[in-house]
């Protein structure tokens, strides 16, 4: 395990003897992990191993009992959800919400990094780089052609994707995805792997996912997670032979 | 647009000899021989000033709350204004003209008021209006009688501190129901302490100011005064706090819902009216409010008003059959609703006298203006446009009817801005 | 370009609408009407500024407000202050006790004017104040409610809580605030009769510009990008705080918004009424001013002034013919526009209305592009339910 | 402000001053359980549940009245009656209004608040058509007035004692039906997670019903019992409900302890407050209070703190 290098600056994220209970039950109990820059780590875990909360816990979702979250040395346990994500975190949800009334367009358009103060969201303009910015991301999510339909008519995966991208205008240095693809198909699947190998060269993506294949697909590195601990991490070679990790998946 | 009543009773005979006879009928039953004239007079010279006045009619507005909050307390007034237009109406009218009216609801909103004041102001054009019981609605319907010169005859005892050349003020003001029952308590009953209790507005709250003053004068002591929001429904701190201070006088002035509650929970708390220890006085319940608050709940407690249903004598055993007959014999009377019956009288007398609907004209007379079959027995108008009128102490009995135990002497003079009492 | 010329395209109908609600109020109106009842419909549209407000802060943010009375009352008695002691000159009130100060203040003994009224003897410092008194209360409940996350129901209700509050603290006050009977008796503003019908009527105009002031500001934040952050975190709330957005910030700053509109609507309704009660700003008054909202359709701000006009010429209409059954129309209303017609007026006028409309349209401008907006566009559009054709005055 | 008043006299008065907070917690109780019932199963804030109170009360009135006319040798009992019928009359129309209109509404809570408000208006002018503008009287038998001399200050009111022993009934009848009857287990599982419920065979329609029917059958029982302190009036409801919905909220929603703790807070610092200040400025105070608390714990005071 990697603890002897707690504390060096290389990290773009650090969490630290994060701990979290609600009434007692501890849904993350005393974890630590680390993310270097541009790497791509899935979670993968039980249910109720606490990955979700894991995800919470960074984007200020939920607030820590104690524990510290470092990314790119700023303190973020201490910081509210927007201050977390103007400093360079991104996350969707398991269930993609985007916001179903408006146009793909305005989908981007909202979540595009710039009049996110109330004053500034009066005096907003749609000029030319912003038109550009979101006509980018659209073609990188395969979203160009559905540029200007509400995303109600999307389907299951263009939302997905559609949130993905929302986080992608927003130039986050660290995105997070919670289960990217369930419920998609094959062939959505595969696009989605795609996209992510694509975000990646500019991004560190941190991953909650079940699918092995996927993951197999897409990780650098895997973190398992067991009663929120650490219970397992490395290649995804090595989690699949960690015995236990087998005795967890497999025991019982 | 509104209901435009027209009275029935009379209405058949509406020809000039018709007119005529009912004139007469109407010189043997009314006071002021004066206004009697041989004939019925023109109308261009009675109504200079472009009110509804035809030559065989006249119309007035009813304003009163039909809906909302204080729709409760004000269908009296409107029942015993009808009744009033209709005995004129049945006796000949006014000048000679039927009496029309015109109702508007005020809603128990106050900007209703003020506003159906306008209309009936300036699109009925009413000779007079009669109506309003709060003084919330009587404050909003002031600055508009007053811009466009029209006469509200306002029935409810008041707090005073009013006196508007357009209003003709039928009830109390507090002076006239305060003074005299803390006299009465202090001679009659030896009171020595006072615990003034009133829902948190202007009229209970300086009606207690005036009372407070009077006891203070008569080197008294209130060792109590406390209000309770409008509507409040739970008395039990207070009645802990009349207990420990033991006064010989609750001096209520608890109005509505909370009336209920507190009797309700004052009898609970093992307090028996009737044992007088304390002595409870009340400015505020009438007949009216008996029947929602049970006369068992109330049995022994002192009212002091101007008008009892009970009274005896003779003015007051006609109305009291004629209101039971026109409304329904389980009918209960308070003394807003006589005050309310007033009205219309009072306005006639006030017209006949001038001989015009002209309001001018009839503010002219008004001082000295006298009714002598008031139920509450003969009243006279003040030239501050309140009555001269006897104050009466009632004790509640269990029937909901009160019995009079006492009455001034002379008729208490209206005082609506007390010196030394402010 | 074809995204750019269907803007236009609904622009020029969206100002259709506008201006056929202009001509109503400003043409058909004062031309029809008397001098008394264009006072009520000017009374009338007083509550329009804060179903306008309502419209803002809880058709589009989701934030239900059922204390929007206390706002309009602060407006009002901020107004009714300035009026008050304009009114009480020492040679006017000669016979108190303490001339000089409001007839019902010496009625309770005060000898002296309160701290807070002595401001309010500047009438620029009242118009700052008709506005920032509600803003400011508005900010701090915003500030305590919306940064702690509370919503829904339970903002609901704490904001009824605070109308029911500030009535028993005016109404217990009086020698303060005038009490239950609220300050009344205001006749002149800065020497100007406001009684008469001419000032009365040209209050109502007044009263108008203000109000189509208030709705190009309200249209102003709903077309930008603001308006779609509203709307976005009514539906998507979580989303919006996720892609940067301080939630908080923007409903403190839409319910600050329609504590300003009803300010202004508060201190209007003190001119055009001439006095200012407690019974404005109480729980009954609060909610009614939810159905002005509700009715018109709570998505539209244009539909929120019908829906004021419509329910009080019916309030009025009713009680002046069958005051009986007042009650049980309105109470019908309430349940018919939650159960039937959630959109309001609004709405019923795109289903029914708007695909006649298209009609003529094509045929008029067969060019033009096609009305396949999506329904998202039409959403954030707006449109006039009534345009011209019922006057709400004709009872 | 006890200058001159023995200890003994002082103690006197802390206990009926005691007492006073208790009959006040039962009222708050009674007006509350039946609210928080259907507000923590079902979301629904119903405004119209000072109505449905007075409804009850009405019923009460009315059975007085048969029981004066027809039934005399019987009246000392019939206020048992009364609120039985109070009961299942508030519990019927409540069935009614539940499936007529709240079912419509469920996933709109606000939207709830707005319709409710409106059944309020019909029905308060529905009992003013009826029963007529005026509060009408409840004659009480004879047992139920008077107090109960403890010493010579302490009277204990029995109509006070009889309205907590009813709501202490109520509150422990609702809990055991919520938590020890199979009615109770269906109503937490559909709380908790209602297509799952459904997916077992629970006819979650039916439970809302029920639940509904049920609050609003509370309603009428605390209605019948406020005839005995309060005034019955078409629109006496409106004067709870902004304390009810205070309580309600105060205690956390989902929690019908923390319904009762609220209860009991509020009416302690109420009345406590009451005995110093006015009556006015004590009911200020208290809102204020309550306010204040819930904007630092706007999940209320009970409310369990759990993953979402």
């Amino acid at each position: 395990m990697s603890i002897a290098k707690s504390k060096s600056g290389d990290f773009l994220l650090a969490v630290e003897g994060l701990t979290v209970s609600f009434d007692g039950f501890k849904a993350v109990d005393d974890l630590s992990f680390y993310l270097d820059p541009k790497e791509i780590r899935v979670i993968i875990g039980p249910n109720g191993a606490g990955k979700t909360t894991v995800l919470d816990l960074i984007c200020g979702k939920t607030k820590a009992t104690s524990g510290s979250i470092k990314f790119a040395g700023k303190e973020l346990t201490k910081l509210k959800e927007h201050q977390i994500v103007h400093s360079g975190v991104g996350r969707k949800f398991q269930t993609p919400s985007v916001f179903e009334d408006l146009t793909v367009f305005e989908n981007l358009e909202v979540s595009y990094p710039q009049g996110h103060s109330v004053i500034g969201a009066l005096a907003f303009k749609r000029d030319a780089a912003v038109i550009e910015a979101v006509e980018d991301v659209a073609k990188t999510i395969f979203l160009t052609e559905a540029l200007h339909e509400p995303a109600a008519l999307l389907s299951h995966g263009q939302k997905q994707w559609l949130e993905i991208g929302m986080l992608l205008i927003q130039k986050p240095d660290l995105l997070m995805l919670d289960e990217p693809v369930a419920g998609m198909s094959v062939a959505e699947r595969k696009k989605t792997a795609e996209l992510l190998r694509v975000i990646t060269k500019d991004h560190t993506v941190l991953v909650i996912e079940h699918d092995m294949q996927f993951v197999g697909d897409i990780a650098d590195r895997v973190t398992v997670m067991h009663q929120g601990k650490v219970l397992s991490e490395g290649s995804i070679d090595h989690v699949k032979s960690d015995p236990k990790v087998i005795e967890v998946y497999l025991g019982h | 647009m509104g209901t435009t009543d027209t009275t029935a009773t009379g209405r058949s005979d509406g020809k000039r000899s018709g007119f005529r006879k009912s004139l007469m009928t109407l010189a043997a039953s009314v006071m002021l021989a004066s206004s009697v004239q041989a004939a019925t007079p023109s109308t261009a010279e009675v109504n200079t000033t472009e009110l509804a006045v035809t030559d065989d009619t006249v119309t007035v507005g009813i304003l009163h709350s039909i809906t909302g909050t204080m729709a409760i307390s004000e269908i009296g007034s409107v029942q015993a204004e009808k009744l009033a237009i209709d005995q004129i109406n049945a006796s000949g009218g006014v000048l000679g003209r039927q009496i029309e009216f015109v109702q508007e609801d005020g809603a128990s909103d106050w900007p209703t008021f003020a506003e159906k004041t306008r209309k009936l102001l300036r699109q009925d054009n009413v000779a007079a209006i009669f109506g309003a019981w709060t003084s919330a609605s009587r404050k909003a319907i002031l600055p508009v009688i007053e811009q466009f010169n029209g006469m509200l005859y306002y029935p409810t005892f008041y707090e005073g501190l009013e006196q508007s050349p357009n209003v003709v003020y039928t009830g109390q003001e507090a002076t006239q129901q305060i003074l005299a029952s803390i006299d009465w308590a202090v001679e009659t009953k030896g009171a020595k302490t006072f615990y003034l209790l009133g829902s948190d507005y202007i009229w209970p709250r300086t009606s207690n100011k005036i009372a407070r003053k009077h006891i203070d004068k008569l080197g008294l002591k209130v060792v109590g005064e406390e209000y309770y929001p409008l509507g409040h429904t739970q008395f039990n701190s207070v009645i802990n706090k009349i207990k420990l201070k033991k006064p010989d006088v609750i001096f209520a002035s608890v109005v509505g819902g909370s009336n209920v509650a507190f009797y309700k929970q004052m009898k609970a708390a093992g307090v028996d009216f009737t044992d007088e220890k304390p002595l409870l006085l009340t400015i505020s319940v009438t007949e009216d409010e008996i029947r929602g608050i049970g006369g068992e709940n109330v049995e022994g407690i002192y009212a002091s008003m101007k008008y009892f249903q009970s009274l005896d004598n003779p003015n007051n055993k006609e109305f009291v059959a004629a209101f039971k007959e026109a409304y329904g014999d389980d009918m209960v009377i308070g003394d807003v609703t006589q005050a309310a019956y007033l009205g219309p009288w009072l306005w006639k007398a006030a017209v006949e006298k001038a001989g015009s609907f002209d309001i001018d004209k009839i503010r002219e007379e008004f001082a000295g203006i006298e009714f002598d079959k008031a139920p509450e027995g003969y009243v006279r108008i003040h030239e501050n446009h309140h009555l001269w009128s006897k104050t009466r102490i009632g004790q509640a009995q269990i029937d909901g009817q009160y019995k009079v135990v006492h009455e001034t002497e002379e008729l208490m003079e209206p005082d609506p801005f007390p010196e030394g009492y402010q | 370009m074809k995204h750019s010329s269907l803007m236009k395209w609904f622009v020029s109908r969206e100002g259709l609408y506008y201006l056929a609600l202009a001509f109503l109020l400003v043409v058909i109106l004062p031309l029809t009407l008397d001098s008394f009842r264009l006072n009520m419909v000017g009374k009338y549209l007083t509550y329009a500024f804060v179903a306008i407000g309502l419209v803002m802060c809880w058709g589009k943010a989701g934030i239900l407000s059922l204390g929007q009375g206390v706002f309009f009352g602060l407006g009002g008695y901020c107004m009714a202050m300035f009026l008050k002691l304009e009114a009480s000159t020492p040679e006017a009130t000669a016979i108190q006790s303490t001339p000089g100060i409001p007839d019902f203040m010496d009625w309770n003994q005060l000898t002296e004017l309160p701290w807070f009224w002595e401001p309010f003897h500047s009438f620029s410092f009242t118009l700052l104040a008709v506005i920032g008194v509600p803003v400011l209360l508005a900010f701090v409940i915003g500030i305590a409610m919306f940064t702690r996350r509370v919503g829904g129901v339970y903002f609901a209700i704490i904001t009824q809580a605070i109308a029911a509050v500030l009535t028993i603290l005016i109404i217990g006050q009086q020698g303060y605030t005038g009490g239950v009977n609220g300050i009344t008796d205001l006749q002149t503003l800065m020497g100007w009769d406001i009684r008469t019908d001419e000032a009365r009527n040209i209050l109502y105009f007044i009263c108008v510009a203000m109000l189509f002031l208030c709705l190009f500001a309200a249209r102003l934040v709903q077309n930008r990008k603001l308006g779609r952050i509203l709307v976005a975190m009514n539906a998507q709330e979580m989303r919006v705080r996720f892609s940067g957005y301080d939630v908080a910030a923007f409903k403190i700053f839409v319910f600050c918004l329609a504590a300003a509109f009803a300010g202004i609507g508060g201190a209007l309704f003190t001119l055009l009424v001439g006095f200012m009660s407690p019974s404005f700003i109480g729980i009954v008054a609060s909610i009614e001013m939810v159905i002005f909202c509700a009715l018109g359709g709570r998505l539209s701000i244009l539909g929120a002034v019908y829906g004021a006009l419509l329910v009080n010429a019916a309030k009025s209409g009713f009680s002046e013919s069958f005051p009986e059954l007042w009650p049980f129309a309105m109470g019908a209303l309430f349940i018919g526009v939650v159960l039937a017609f959630p959109d309001g007026l609004a709405g019923l006028y795109k289903s029914y209305v708007m695909p006649l409309e298209d009609k003529v349209f094509k045929r008029n401008k067969s060019k033009s592009a096609p009305v396949g907006a999506t329904p998202a566009a039409k959403k954030a559009d707006d449109y006039s339910p009534m345009a011209n054709t019922c006057s709400p005055e004709k009872s | 402000m006890f200058d001159g008043y023995t200890s003994s006299e002082l103690m006197s008065i802390f206990a009926m001053q005691g007492f006073a907070g208790l009959s006040l917690f039962s009222v708050f109780v009674l007006m509350a359980l039946g609210l928080a019932i259907i507000f923590g199963q079902m979301g629904v804030i119903n405004m119209a549940h000072g109505e449905f109170m007075i409804l009850g009360a009405y019923t009460t009135y009315l059975t007085s009245g048969f029981f004066q006319s027809y039934l005399p040798g019987l009246f000392g009992g019939y206020f048992f009656i009364a609120m039985v019928l109070a009961f299942f009359i508030c519990a019927a129309l409540g069935a009614l209004v539940e499936w007529l209109m709240i079912r419509h509404l469920y996933h709109r809570p606000l939207d709830t608040l707005l319709a409710t408000w409106g059944l309020s208006l019909i029905m308060q002018q529905a009992y003013r058509s009826i029963f007529g503008a005026r509060e009408v009287g409840v004659d009480l038998p004879e047992w139920m007035m008077g107090a109960i001399p403890v010493t010579d200050m302490v009277d204990l009111p029995i109509n006070g004692l009889f309205v907590m022993v009813i709501a202490l009934s109520v509150a422990v009848g609702v809990y055991l039906l919520m938590y020890r009857s199979g009615y109770g287990k269906k109503v937490r599982a559909v709380v908790q997670n209602r297509p799952m419920a459904e997916a077992v065979g629970i006819n979650s329609a039916g439970i809302d019903r029920a639940t509904f029917a049920l609050g609003c059958g509370i309603a009428g029982i605390a209605g019948a019992a406020f005839t005995m302190i309060g005034s019955t009036g078409p629109s006496s409801g409106q004067a709870y409900i902004v304390d009810t919905f205070l309580v309600v909220v105060f205690g956390g929603a989902q929690s019908l302890i923390g319904t009762i703790v609220s209860a009991f807070g509020i009416s302690q610092a109420q009345s406590t407050m009451e005995f110093f200040l006015s009556g006015s400025m004590a009911k200020v105070l208290t809102l204020l209070v309550v306010i204040g608390i819930l904007m630092i714990r706007p999940e209320g005071l009970m409310a369990l703190k759990v993953r979402r």
